[in-house]
C-alpha cells in the first residue's frame, strides 16, 4: 500500500458540514493509511481564492485531488493543469462542467430541497404562508435549495405561497434578525424552511427569541439542530451525508490512483429526519455533531 | 483619514441653537428612518417589533461601543468582530468543557478580551506597528486560535442554564411583564453608560481624547503615552469579551467561525454617530444611535420585504445620506 | 549644557553648543533661524537626545532622556510650535497628566478653578471650558504660557512665545517673567524681537550654525553687535525710500465686506507699487478680510475689483486666478504641505506652470526655480528635495513666501509675513516687499508689530471689532494708531489719507 | 490614523546607507519569507507556483494599487472589492447579454469603474462626507447594484472566447515558451508602472501627494481641490475596472456576489507596503511587495499543508512582524 497525498479543496472550511466532510475523509485517510489535506475559502463566494487553493495544492504534487468546486467552469485552466500531470480529480458535493474529473460524489439538492417542501406542505395542512431563510444568493447550493423547495412548492402545493426569501450568508445571528423580521412582517406564516444548518438554527432562535410556534424545517444536522428536533423546536431536517461524502471522495481517489474503473456519479444520497426517526442505526450513521 | 479638513473658521452669523435641541437633531436621521418605516409598515411600531431591533443591536451596539474608544484615540481597531468569538469561545472552554462555575466563564471572557486588547496596545505602542495593521493582524490570529482552541467547532452551553439568560432572559419582564426587554439590551445600556462615564469623567477618557487630538502634545506634556494607549486597547478588549457572552448567550453556543465582518458594522456605526476616525472626537451616545440606525434599516427593510439585493442599495444609500444629514446640521449650527 | 552636539540626517543641528542658565535670571538665545536655537532647548527638555556633551543641572550632571524626566527635574518649556490638543479645553490642555482627582475620578470642577486662578495671575481674560481649537493663535499661545507656567518650574524655557502675540499681552507675560525672576526661576528667552531682548534680558548668548558664538550682557550690549554676532556680518539699516504711488491706478478695491461680527462694511483700495499695512489689535479681523477677500472663507456681502474689473471671487481658486496672492499667518496649518519637499512647496501654487498638455510635470523646470528662491530667499535647507516639516520655522515661513513670488502675483496679501523669522531674514524680507511694490505689485501686509507696519508702509489701514476704523498716511505716530485700533465708534473723526 | 506618532526623535548616528541598499532592504520582509519557504519545501521555488503565486498576486495587486491612490491622499476606498465585482458584470452585461465585441465590454468595465470612483469622489469632495462613509456606502451600493444587473447568477464569458485571454493567456508563453507568465501578471505589471508615473511625474500624482500633506494647504495655494480629488477616486475606479476584467477573464465568469472582505486585503497589501493611512506618503512597488508578501504567504503555507486555522494566525503574525520589520529598518536609516 503506498502511502498517497490526496489535496481536497472544499468550498468552506468552518462550517460543520464541510468539518463533516474532513472527518470522513481523515476517516477514510486513516483506514487506507493515505495522507489527506483538507482546506476551502472563508466563504461561498470567493471563487478565485479557491483556484489559489487549487494552485498551491497542484503545485505540492499531490498524487489526487479532490475538489468541490464553488463554480463549475472556472477551475477548468487548473484542471486541465492537473490532467497533464496525471493527477486524477474526484469532484464532490457539486459538479464542474467538464469531462476531466473521474467521478462525482454528490447530493441532488433540488431534490433534497423538493423533499423539505413537501414534509412543509404535509406539517401545515398544505395551505398558507411559508419563508425560507438561505445561506447564499448565488452558490450552487444556495440556488439549487431555493429553486428546488421553491419550485415543488408552485407546482405541487399551489395553496401554499411562499412570502419571503432572504439570505443570511449562514451566518447564525444574521439569519435570526432575519428570521424575526419576517415574523414580525408576517404573523401568519405558517412555517420557514432555513436552507443550511447556520441558516436552521437561526430560524429556530429567531422563533424562540419571538415565541413564535412555526414549523421549521432544517438542512444537515450539527448538535444544535439535533437537539432542536429533540426538543420539537425543529419539525425535522434534510440531511445529506457529509461523512459519507469526504469518506467516498478520498476512497474514489484511492481507487483512481489504483486504476480501478469508477462510476461517473456517486449519489451520497440524502434523507429527511425528524424525532421519529433520528435513533435509526442508517438515520445515525448520516447524522454528525 | 482626511475629514480634518480645517479648523473650521465657523460662521456664525444666526442666533445659537440651545444645546438639548442640538442634541435632539442628532436623532434626527434615526427618527426619520422610524417615521418612514411606521408609515410604510403597520407591523413596524409594534413592541414586538420594537424590541427585536433593540436585541438586534445589542452585539452590534456593544462592538461598537468598544471600537469607539480606540477611535477617539485616533486608532483603529479590526480585531473587535473576531475578539468577539475569541472571547466567546473561552468562555465556552471555561464552562463546558472544564465546566466551571457561571462567574468564571464571564469573568474569563473579559479577562481573555482584555488581554488581547493589552497585546494589541503593546504592538501599536511599543513597537510602533500602526493600529490598522496590529489589529489586523490581531483579527487574523484570533479567528485562527478561536477555530485552533474550539477544535473547529461549535461549544453548546446546554450544561449552563443560567448562559442564556445573560442575553436572552428579562429581568424587567420579570418586574414589568409588559416589557419584556431582553437583558441583552440592558448589558448594551450598562456598557454604553459606564463607558460614557469612564470617556468623560476619568483620566483614562482624558487621555483617549488627548491621544487622539495630538499625541505629540501628549508625550511632550510628560505624559506616559504608551501606558495610556495600551490601557485603552484593553478597555476596548474587554468591551469585546462582553460582546462576546453576548452573542455566545444569544446562540446558547460559541461559533468559531463567526465573527468577522463584524468590525465594519460596528465601526460604521461609530463613524455614523459622528466620531472622526481621525481622532479627538466622538460620543458613546452617538455611536449607540449610529447602532441603532444601522439595526432600523436592516430591520425595516425586511419587514417591507425588500428584495435583499436592493436592501443592500438602499441601505448603502442612507449610509450616505444619514451622515451628510448630520454634517449639514452641524454646518447650519 | 557643553559641548552639545546633535545632527539629524543630512543636518548638523549643533556642533559643540554651549549654554549656562543661572537661577532668577533671563537669558536670551538668539541666533537666526535653523541657527540650533530650539533644538538645544528641546535636548534640555528631553525631547530630543544629544548625541554628545553633558548637561549639568546645580553642579550634578544628568540624562535627560524624556519630558516626564525634564519636568521632574523642574525644567519647562513652552515649544515654538503649538503643542496643544486641538479637541481638549484650554484648562484640560494644562492639566494634562496632573489632573486633579477625587476617589479616582477626575474633579473638573477643581481643574476649572486652577486654570482660571492662572488666568487671573497672568491678567488673561479666557474661559478655562473653551476649547483650544476655537481660540486663536494668540490665545492659544497664551494657554501654552499658562501651561508653562502651572509646573512652576525652577527653569523656564520659552521659545519664541509672543511671535503671535500683540502689545498688551507681550507686557503682560514680561510682567510675569519679571514676577518668576524675582522667584529665582531662571528663564530661557528664545525671540527674534530685538527690542523684546533688550527690554527682559540679562544677558544674551548668540549661536550661529550650530554653534556657540557668544554671551553678552543684555542691557548694555548693542543691537548692532548682537545682530552682527548673529549673523556675522554687519546689516545695513538703510531708511526706506517710499516713492509717491499716489498717482497709481487702483490694482484692488474691496467694497462693503461684510461677514458677519468679524468683517463688518470693510471698504479699501490698493494701488500698484503700493504697501497697505494692516494693523490693529489681536481679533480685529484683518485676518478675516485676508481670508474673505481670497475666497478662503464665504463672505456674506461685498464686491471685490481687481484693476477696475469686477471679480467674482468664491474660492482661492478664482482669487489666483484673478492674481492674488495669500500668505497665512498659520503656515502649518494652511501655509506648507509639511508632507511635501521644498521644491514641491514653493511650486504647488503653480504646478500648472511646470505641466505640460498631457499632465507630466516638469521636474527640472521646478528645481530650478525653487533652487533660484532657496538662493534668493536664504532659505537654509540641505537641498530643494529636503521634507518641509524639518526646516526651522522661519525657513519654512521663507517657503511659503517664494511659493507665492514664483506664482507672480499682481496683488499679494501677506498676513504676519514676519512671525518667527530673524533679523536678517526680516530685514531680507522687507528688502523684497519693497522691490515687490518697486516692480508695480499690490501688497498688503497684516502685521502685529507696529514698527514693521510703521517702516513698510505707504499707508496703514487700522481695524478694531471687525469695523475698519481708519486710514493713515505711511508716517502716521503709533499713538494715532493705537488710538484708531481701539476706536469703538467708527463713525466718527476718521482720518483717511488717500 | 496614528502612525503619525512623532517627528521621529531618530537617534541617527552611523554612517548613511545607500538609496540603492535602502530599496533592497524594503523587500527583505518578502525575501526572508521566499527563502523559509524554499528552504522547507522543495516544491515551493518551482517555476509552476511562481507563476500560480504570481497569478495569484494579479487581482489583489491591482486593487491594492488602486487603493493605494485614493489612500496617499488621506483618504480611503473600501469599496475596490465590490467595485470589481460590479465592473466585472458590466463586461458581463456587455459581452455575454448584449453580445457586442470584446473591445467594448473592456472600456466599458474601465469606464463603470471610474464613474463610480466619480460618484464617491464627488460624495467626499462636494458633500464633505468622510471617505470611509462615503466609500462604505458605495460598497453596499454597488455589491447590490451587481446583483441586480446579473440577475443575481454569475455570467459566463463562453459566447467571448478570447476573453479569458485577458489573464490567463500567455503573450510571453508564445514568444519564451519556457516562461508562460499569464498575462494577468503583465497586466499587473502594467498598471504598476502607468500608476507609478502618474504618481511620480504627472500633476494629478503631485496633487495626490500634496492633498495627503495638508489639504488646506493646496486649498489656499489657489488649486481646486475638490477637483482633484474626484480625478483621484475616479482613476482609482478606473482600475478597479481593470482588476474586475482580471478576475472575470480568470473566472471565465462574473460572479456577482464575490468582492467583499477584498477591500481589506487590498488595503493591507497597502499599509504592508509601507504607504501610510493617514495621506501624504506611499509607493506603488511598496503596494506591489506587499501584496506579494501577503500571496507568497497564502501559498507557502498551503504548500507546507500548514492547517488552515494554523495558517490563519500565522499569517496574522506575519503581517505583523513584516510591518514591524520596515518601521525598524527605516529607523536604523
Ligand atoms: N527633526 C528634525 N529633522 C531634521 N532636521 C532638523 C530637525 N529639527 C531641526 N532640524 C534642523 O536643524 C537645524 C536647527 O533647527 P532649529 O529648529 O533648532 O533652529 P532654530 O534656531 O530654532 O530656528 P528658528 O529661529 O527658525 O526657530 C535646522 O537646520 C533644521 O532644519
Ligand atoms: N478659528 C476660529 N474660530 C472661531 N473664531 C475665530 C477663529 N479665528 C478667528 N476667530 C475670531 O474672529 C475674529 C477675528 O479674528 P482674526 O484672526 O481675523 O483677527 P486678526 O485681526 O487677524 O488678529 P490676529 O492678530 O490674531 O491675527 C476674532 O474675534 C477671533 O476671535
Ligand atoms: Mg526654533
Ligand atoms: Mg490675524
Amino acid at each position: 500500500q503506498e502511502n498517497y497525498d490526496i489535496a481536497i479543496i472544499s468550498k468552506g472550511f468552518q462550517h460543520q458540514f464541510w468539518q463533516a466532510v474532513k472527518a470522513g475523509a481523515d476517516q477514510a485517510a486513516e483506514e487506507f493509511g493515505v495522507t489527506v489535506t483538507f482546506e476551502g475559502p472563508e466563504t461561498e463566494t470567493q471563487v478565485d481564492r479557491q483556484l489559489d487553493m487549487l494552485a498551491a495544492a497542484l503545485s505540492r504534487q499531490p498524487d489526487a485531488i479532490g475538489l468541490a468546486a464553488l463554480d463549475s467552469q472556472a477551475a477548468t485552466p487548473q484542471l486541465q493543469q492537473a490532467q497533464s500531470a496525471n493527477i486524477p480529480i474526484i469532484a464532490f458535493d457539486s459538479g464542474v462542467d467538464s469531462d476531466i474529473p473521474v467521478t462525482t460524489v454528490t447530493t441532488d439538492n433540488v431534490a433534497a430541497a423538493a423533499l423539505a417542501a413537501d414534509k412543509m406542505a404535509e406539517l401545515i395542512g398544505d395551505e398558507g404562508k411559508v419563508a425560507v431563510v438561505a445561506h447564499d444568493q448565488t452558490s450552487r447550493t444556495g440556488i439549487d435549495r431555493v429553486d428546488g423547495f421553491v419550485n415543488r412548492i408552485k407546482e405541487a402545493h399551489p395553496n401554499i405561497e411562499v412570502v419571503s426569501v432572504q439570505y443570511g450568508g449562514g451566518d447564525q445571528l444574521q439569519s435570526t434578525e432575519i428570521t424575526k423580521s419576517i415574523l414580525l412582517a408576517n404573523p401568519d406564516l405558517k412555517g420557514i424552511f432555513g436552507a443550511n444548518e447556520g441558516s436552521a438554527i437561526g430560524v429556530v432562535n429567531g422563533k424562540t427569541e419571538l415565541g413564535s410556534n412555526i414549523v421549521v424545517i432544517g438542512f444537515d444536522s450539527g448538535a444544535a439542530q439535533k437537539g432542536f428536533i429533540e426538543s420539537g423546536a425543529m419539525a425535522g431536517a434534510i440531511t445529506q451525508n457529509p461523512v459519507g461524502i469526504g469518506y467516498e471522495t478520498v476512497k474514489a481517489a484511492i481507487g483512481a490512483l489504483k486504476g480501478e474503473t469508477l462510476p461517473a456519479i456517486i449519489d451520497s444520497g440524502f434523507n429527511y429526519y425528524d424525532k421519529s426517526n433520528m435513533a435509526d442505526p442508517e438515520i445515525a450513521a448520516v447524522l454528525y455533531d | 483619514m482626511t475629514d480634518t479638513t480645517a479648523p473650521a473658521p465657523a460662521a456664525k452669523t444666526g442666533p445659537r441653537i440651545s444645546g438639548a435641541f442640538h442634541r435632539l437633531l442628532a436623532f434626527s436621521g434615526l427618527i426619520a428612518l422610524i417615521v418612514a418605516f411606521s408609515l410604510a409598515s403597520p407591523n413596524f411600531l409594534q413592541t414586538q417589533n420594537i424590541l427585536a431591533i433593540l436585541q438586534a443591536t445589542s452585539v452590534n451596539g456593544v462592538l461598537a461601543i468598544a471600537a469607539t474608544l480606540v477611535i477617539i484615540t485616533g486608532g483603529i481597531d479590526l480585531s473587535v468582530g473576531t475578539l468577539m468569538t475569541f472571547c466567546a469561545v473561552v468562555a465556552g472552554v471555561i464552562l463546558t468543557y472544564w465546566g466551571l462555575p457561571l462567574p468564571v466563564g464571564i469573568l474569563g471572557a473579559i479577562l481573555a478580551g482584555a488581554a488581547s486588547g493589552l497585546v494589541s496596545g503593546t504592538i501599536i505602542a511599543k513597537l510602533k506597528v500602526p493600529p490598522f495593521i496590529a489589529t489586523l493582524g490581531m483579527m487574523l490570529i484570533l479567528k485562527g486560535l478561536s477555530l485552533v482552541i474550539s477544535g473547529t467547532k461549535p461549544i453548546y452551553f446546554n450544561d449552563t442554564p443560567g448562559f442564556n439568560q445573560i442575553a436572552l432572559g428579562s429581568f424587567i419582564g420579570q418586574i414589568f411583564p409588559a416589557v419584556p426587554l431582553p437583558n441583552g439590551v440592558l448589558v448594551l445600556f450598562a456598557v454604553a453608560l459606564i463607558a460614557a462615564f469612564v470617556l468623560s469623567k476619568t483620566a483614562l477618557g482624558r487621555y483617549t481624547f488627548a491621544l487622539g487630538s495630538n499625541e505629540e502634545a501628549v508625550r511632550l506634556s510628560g505624559v506616559n503615552i504608551d501606558r495610556w494607549k495600551i490601557a485603552v486597547y484593553s478597555v476596548t478588549g474587554a468591551i469585546c469579551g462582553v460582546a462576546g457572552l453576548l452573542i455566545a448567550s444569544r446562540l446558547n453556543s460559541a461559533q468559531p467561525a463567526l465573527g468577522q465582518g463584524y468590525e465594519l458594522d460596528a465601526i460604521a456605526a461609530v463613524v455614523i454617530g459622528g466620531t472622526s476616525l481621525s481622532g479627538g472626537r466622538g460620543t458613546v451616545l452617538g455611536t449607540l444611535i449610529g447602532a441603532l440606525i444601522i439595526s432600523v434599516l436592516a430591520n425595516g427593510l425586511r419587514i417591507l420585504s425588500v428584495a435583499q439585493e436592493w436592501q443592500t442599495v438602499v441601505t448603502g444609500c442612507i449610509i450616505i445620506l444619514a451622515v451628510y444629514a448630520d454634517i449639514l446640521r452641524r454646518r447650519a449650527l | 549644557m557643553t559641548e552639545i552636539d546633535k545632527s539629524f540626517p543630512g543636518v548638523r543641528a549643533l556642533s559643540k553648543a554651549r549654554f549656562e542658565l543661572l537661577p532668577g535670571e533671563v537669558h536670551a538665545l538668539m541666533g537666526e533661524n535653523g541657527a540650533g536655537k530650539s533644538t538645544l532647548m528641546k535636548i534640555l527638555s528631553g525631547v530630543y537626545s544629544r548625541d554628545a556633551g553633558t548637561v549639568l543641572l546645580n553642579g550634578q550632571p544628568v540624562e535627560i532622556s524624556s519630558p516626564r524626566q525634564a519636568q521632574d527635574l523642574g525644567i519647562g518649556i513652552i515649544h515654538q510650535e503649538l503643542a496643544l490638543m486641538r479637541d481638549l479645553t484650554a484648562a484640560q490642555n494644562i492639566f494634562i497628566g496632573r489632573e486633579p482627582r477625587r476617589f479616582g475620578i477626575l474633579d473638573e470642577g477643581q481643574l476649572n478653578r486652577d486654570a482660571a486662578a492662572i488666568f487671573q495671575s497672568m491678567n488673561l481674560k479666557l474661559e478655562p471650558t473653551v476649547k483650544v481649537e476655537t481660540l486663536t493663535i494668540a490665545k492659544q499661545q497664551m494657554v501654552e504660557i499658562a501651561k508653562a507656567l502651572s509646573y512652576r518650574s525652577r527653569v523656564l524655557i520659552m521659545d519664541e512665545p509672543t511671535a503671535a502675540l500683540n502689545d498688551a499681552e507681550i507686557a503682560e507675560l514680561f510682567a510675569i517673567i519679571n514676577r518668576l525672576k524675582a522667584e529665582g526661576v531662571g528663564v530661557v528667552y528664545i525671540s527674534h524681537k530685538m527690542d523684546e531682548i533688550k527690554r527682559i534680558s540679562d544677558r544674551v548668548t548668540i549661536m550661529r550654525d550650530g554653534e556657540y558664538v557668544g554671551t553678552v550682557p543684555g542691557a548694555e550690549t548693542p543691537i548692532e553687535t548682537i545682530i552682527s554676532m548673529m549673523v556675522g556680518r554687519t546689516l545695513s539699516n538703510d531708511a526706506l525710500v517710499i516713492p509717491d504711488t499716489a498717482s497709481q491706478p487702483v490694482a484692488l478695491e474691496v467694497r462693503n465686506l461684510n461677514r458677519g461680527r468679524e468683517i463688518r462694511d470693510v471698504s479699501f483700495a490698493v494701488r500698484k507699487g503700493e504697501i497697505l499695512g494692516f494693523a490693529g489689535l489681536m481679533g480685529a479681523g484683518r485676518t478675516e478680510v485676508a481670508r474673505a477677500i481670497f475666497g478662503a472663507d464665504r463672505r456674506e456681502s461685498g464686491e471685490i475689483f481687481v484693476h477696475g474689473q469686477r471679480a467674482s471671487i468664491s474660492t482661492p481658486k478664482d482669487a489666483v486666478a484673478a492674481g492674488i496672492g495669500y500668505l497665512s499667518e498659520d503656515r502649518k496649518h494652511f501655509g506648507l504641505a509639511t508632507g511635501l519637499d521644498v521644491r514641491n512647496n514653493v511650486a504647488l501654487a503653480s504646478l500648472e506652470r511646470f505641466t505640460s498638455p498631457i499632465g507630466v510635470l516638469d521636474e527640472a523646470g521646478m528645481q530650478r526655480e525653487a533652487v533660484s528662491y532657496i538662493r534668493q530667499l536664504a532659505i537654509k535647507t540641505p537641498s530643494d528635495t529636503q521634507e518641509a516639516r524639518l526646516l526651522s520655522g522661519g525657513n519654512q515661513q521663507k517657503v511659503v513666501i517664494a511659493k507665492w513670488l514664483l506664482r507672480d502675483c499682481d496683488i499679494l496679501i501677506f498676513d504676519e509675513p514676519t512671525r518667527g523669522i530673524d533679523v536678517g531674514a526680516k530685514s531680507e524680507i522687507y528688502k523684497l516687499l519693497n522691490a515687490l511694490a518697486a516692480q508695480g505689485k499690490a501688497i498688503i501686509v497684516i502685521s502685529s508689530e507696529l514698527p514693521e507696519v510703521l517702516r513698510l508702509s505707504h499707508r496703514i489701514a487700522v481695524m478694531c471689532e471687525g469695523r475698519l476704523t481708519g486710514i493713515l498716511p505711511g508716517g502716521a505716530s503709533q499713538e494715532e494708531i493705537m488710538g484708531l485700533a481701539t476706536l469703538r465708534e467708527p463713525a466718527m473723526a476718521v482720518r483717511h489719507a488717500s
